[in-house]
């Protein structure tokens, strides 16, 4: 469809008004927006998802993208421009390598409790840590672990998701080779598999041995029977 | 080789150049706690850290300490746990392995420090790899200047989930600063105690033990372990003026208190 | 140009690129652009002036439109669809500090009643505060404490949960939990800013009590004048 005429076709075609709509929402919101939020100011007959679909590839190669991150849509500006758009501001937040190293931990192993962050990180939490994920507004709690005191579990939020480019925590950078390698597994789960591979391992060699055994009784057998 | 990886990787020498207080902040900020300076240690042995040497990795961690110690850096208790639980699996990993050894093997020690190591490592480069995405606000913008429509937030007013918990915070915090009150104790001032002293040691005649000479009423507990200090006091300073002698037979026990004679003290001085 | 094959066209075109990047520059703005404005941050060659116009074309029929104010350039909603955007606006204010805490108290303690609240917070309650907690939606009548007077019991609602991302109110960290996250001051601190409000509602004190004085004064003389 090319653009010139685009706004004579609006006019006459529901379907183009829809899709100026969800552009419209779209652009001037300030949150990312789920298809709910959308179809409750449009028309009932129009189909968001579709629209969606066509906004987003209509976008997908310019200056600006159409993305999800936790099934909420938004407009940003497309990552290869970043160099023209980067803005070296002072971060006041930076991170210190212990807040990154813990908004790993809580990303990649949520739910998660502050005494497990601080086992895997083999040191104590300092106080401060959580407190700044918590402000920034990428963390919170998730709810209470069923172990003795009944500590809070924490994870990531939406925000977070969106400020890292995510659609979903299964798209975490390398999160399935780890998942596969078995490292997001806690020492102890990883332990006791070991210990079943090592017992079986050494239960295979105890058969292997009495096989080659009874092979070898039944060659001696034989060897005398020949001898006889 | 933990030689040169103190001096290699971690500049000890130009440590030893600076103040001493200078050297402390270092030892603090440089590490991330013992499983850093083992990550550390592990990759000057330059293999994959499931082929690691572990007794080896523990020598060096213990020989890390000791300088460390040597150069008198400060170390958080961590680092000393941490060595202690090395010393002992290196113990256990150079013994021959018992069969009925309660709880894990030498080897099941190894291999959860190797596993503790690798989950590290891993959350430190997917931490890293987190960080270098392309971040909103930093490489991508969202809509500069949002016409905004609230349709996600439909209350009326904006507050986060933080300033909730630190609004929470904050008045337990007063709250438990308002609580505070201090309870009136009963005290027997030390003025009370060396004027009955003076006035009671001159009747006693010989050896007397201290609790004798405390006020009538002590049933209160407290009162009466107030008494007992301000009496104690009050014999200090009385044998400090030589009008008093104090002796005590044995540790912890029973306080024996007795005029000075004036003549005496003349005579010998 | 079909939007469509945008993105192939981008990657072997300059011009393409150039026009993303004005693009990108446009939504990503917090105030209009003028043509100088953008001419700094794109490379020499670009024709700024025609991507301008190719940008104002190509959204010309869409939701949003690229318009001109005083030689600046900006995206705004398409006029004819601003109703969608005007319907819900709500201007988003700032809980006050009485009204956060409050409501953290509600949440922590629920069922609580009023006196209960006045009694953790170690001050009387101004009666607004709970209206606008309940207006809000965040918090909901209860039931009845069975003590004399039998007053009224609150707690929090679903909103509340929706509008913070808890799952219930199970999954608020515990004062222990704040402390070790970092959100409890120290002591000191507390102290430091208790007594500065102190001093501050001494002088609001003093401020009002000379206020009243003079219109006492102010009154007397208007008395006296009379009187003559």
């Amino acid at each position: 469809m090319p653009d010139d005429t685009a706004s004579e076709v609006s006019s006459i075609n529901d379907e183009s008004e829809h899709l100026r709509m969800v552009e419209a929402l779209l652009f001037a919101t300030d949150q990312p927006l789920s298809v709910e939020d959308i179809k409750e100011r449009l028309p009932d007959d129009a189909d968001v998802e579709a629209q969606i679909e066509t906004i987003r590839r209509l976008y997908s190669g310019r200056g600006v993208n159409l993305v999800n991150a936790a099934g909420r849509w938004y407009f940003r500006t497309a990552p290869d421009l970043s160099f023209l758009l980067r803005k070296e501001v002072e971060d006041t937040r930076k991170l210190s390598r212990a807040g990154v190293e813990t908004l790993a931990i809580i990303a990649y192993h949520q739910p998660v409790t502050r005494a497990e962050i601080e086992e895997l990180r083999g040191v104590g939490l300092w106080r401060g840590t959580l407190d700044i994920l918590l402000e920034a507004g990428w963390i919170k709690p998730m709810g209470r672990r069923r172990t003795p005191g009944r500590p809070v579990t924490y994870g990531t939020t939406p925000e977070f998701l969106v400020h890292f480019g995510l659609e979903s925590v299964e798209d975490l950078p390398g999160v399935d080779e780890l998942k596969a390698a078995g490292l997001l597994d806690s020492v102890d789960q990883a332990l006791g598999r070991m210990q079943k591979e090592m017992a079986a391992a050494e239960k295979e060699r105890l058969e292997k041995k009495a096989q080659l055994e009874m092979e070898i009784a039944a060659e001696t057998m034989a060897d005398e029977g020949e001898e006889e | 080789m933990s030689d040169q990886l103190l001096e290699g990787e971690l500049d000890f020498p130009e440590i030893n150049d600076l103040d001493e207080d200078q050297r402390l902040v270092l030892s603090i900020e440089g590490f991330e706690g013992p499983l850093d300076v083992l990550l550390i240690l592990a990759r000057a042995q330059k293999v994959d850290l499931a082929q690691i040497s572990i007794l080896e990795l523990v020598e060096q961690y213990l020989v890390f300490i000791t300088q460390a110690r040597g150069l008198r850096l400060e170390l958080a208790a961590d680092y000393l746990v941490m060595a202690a639980w090395l010393a002992y699996l290196k113990s256990r990993l150079l013994l021959p392995d018992e069969e009925d050894e309660e709880g894990e093997s030498a080897e099941e020690m190894a291999a959860r420090l190797q596993l503790q190591l690798q989950r590290l490592v891993a959350m430190r480069e997917a931490g890293a790899q987190l960080m270098s995405r392309n971040r909103v606000g930093r490489d991508v913008f969202m809509r500069g200047a949002p016409e905004g429509i609230r349709i996600l937030r439909k209350s009326a007013y904006d507050v986060t989930l933080y300033e909730l918990l630190k609004g929470y915070s904050e008045q337990r915090l007063r709250a438990s600063i308002g609580h505070l009150t201090i309870q009136p104790r009963p005290v027997y001032s030390l003025d009370e105690a060396l004027h009955r002293l003076s006035r009671l040691i001159g009747k006693a005649l010989d050896w007397t033990v201290l609790s004798e000479f405390l006020p009538a009423d002590t049933r209160d507990p407290q009162y009466r372990k107030s008494a007992v200090a301000s009496m104690f006091l009050a014999g200090l300073e009385l044998a400090r003026e030589g009008k008093a002698e104090i002796r005590q037979m044995e540790a912890f026990g029973p306080l024996y208190l007795r005029r000075r004679e004036r003549t005496e003290e003349g005579q010998k001085g």
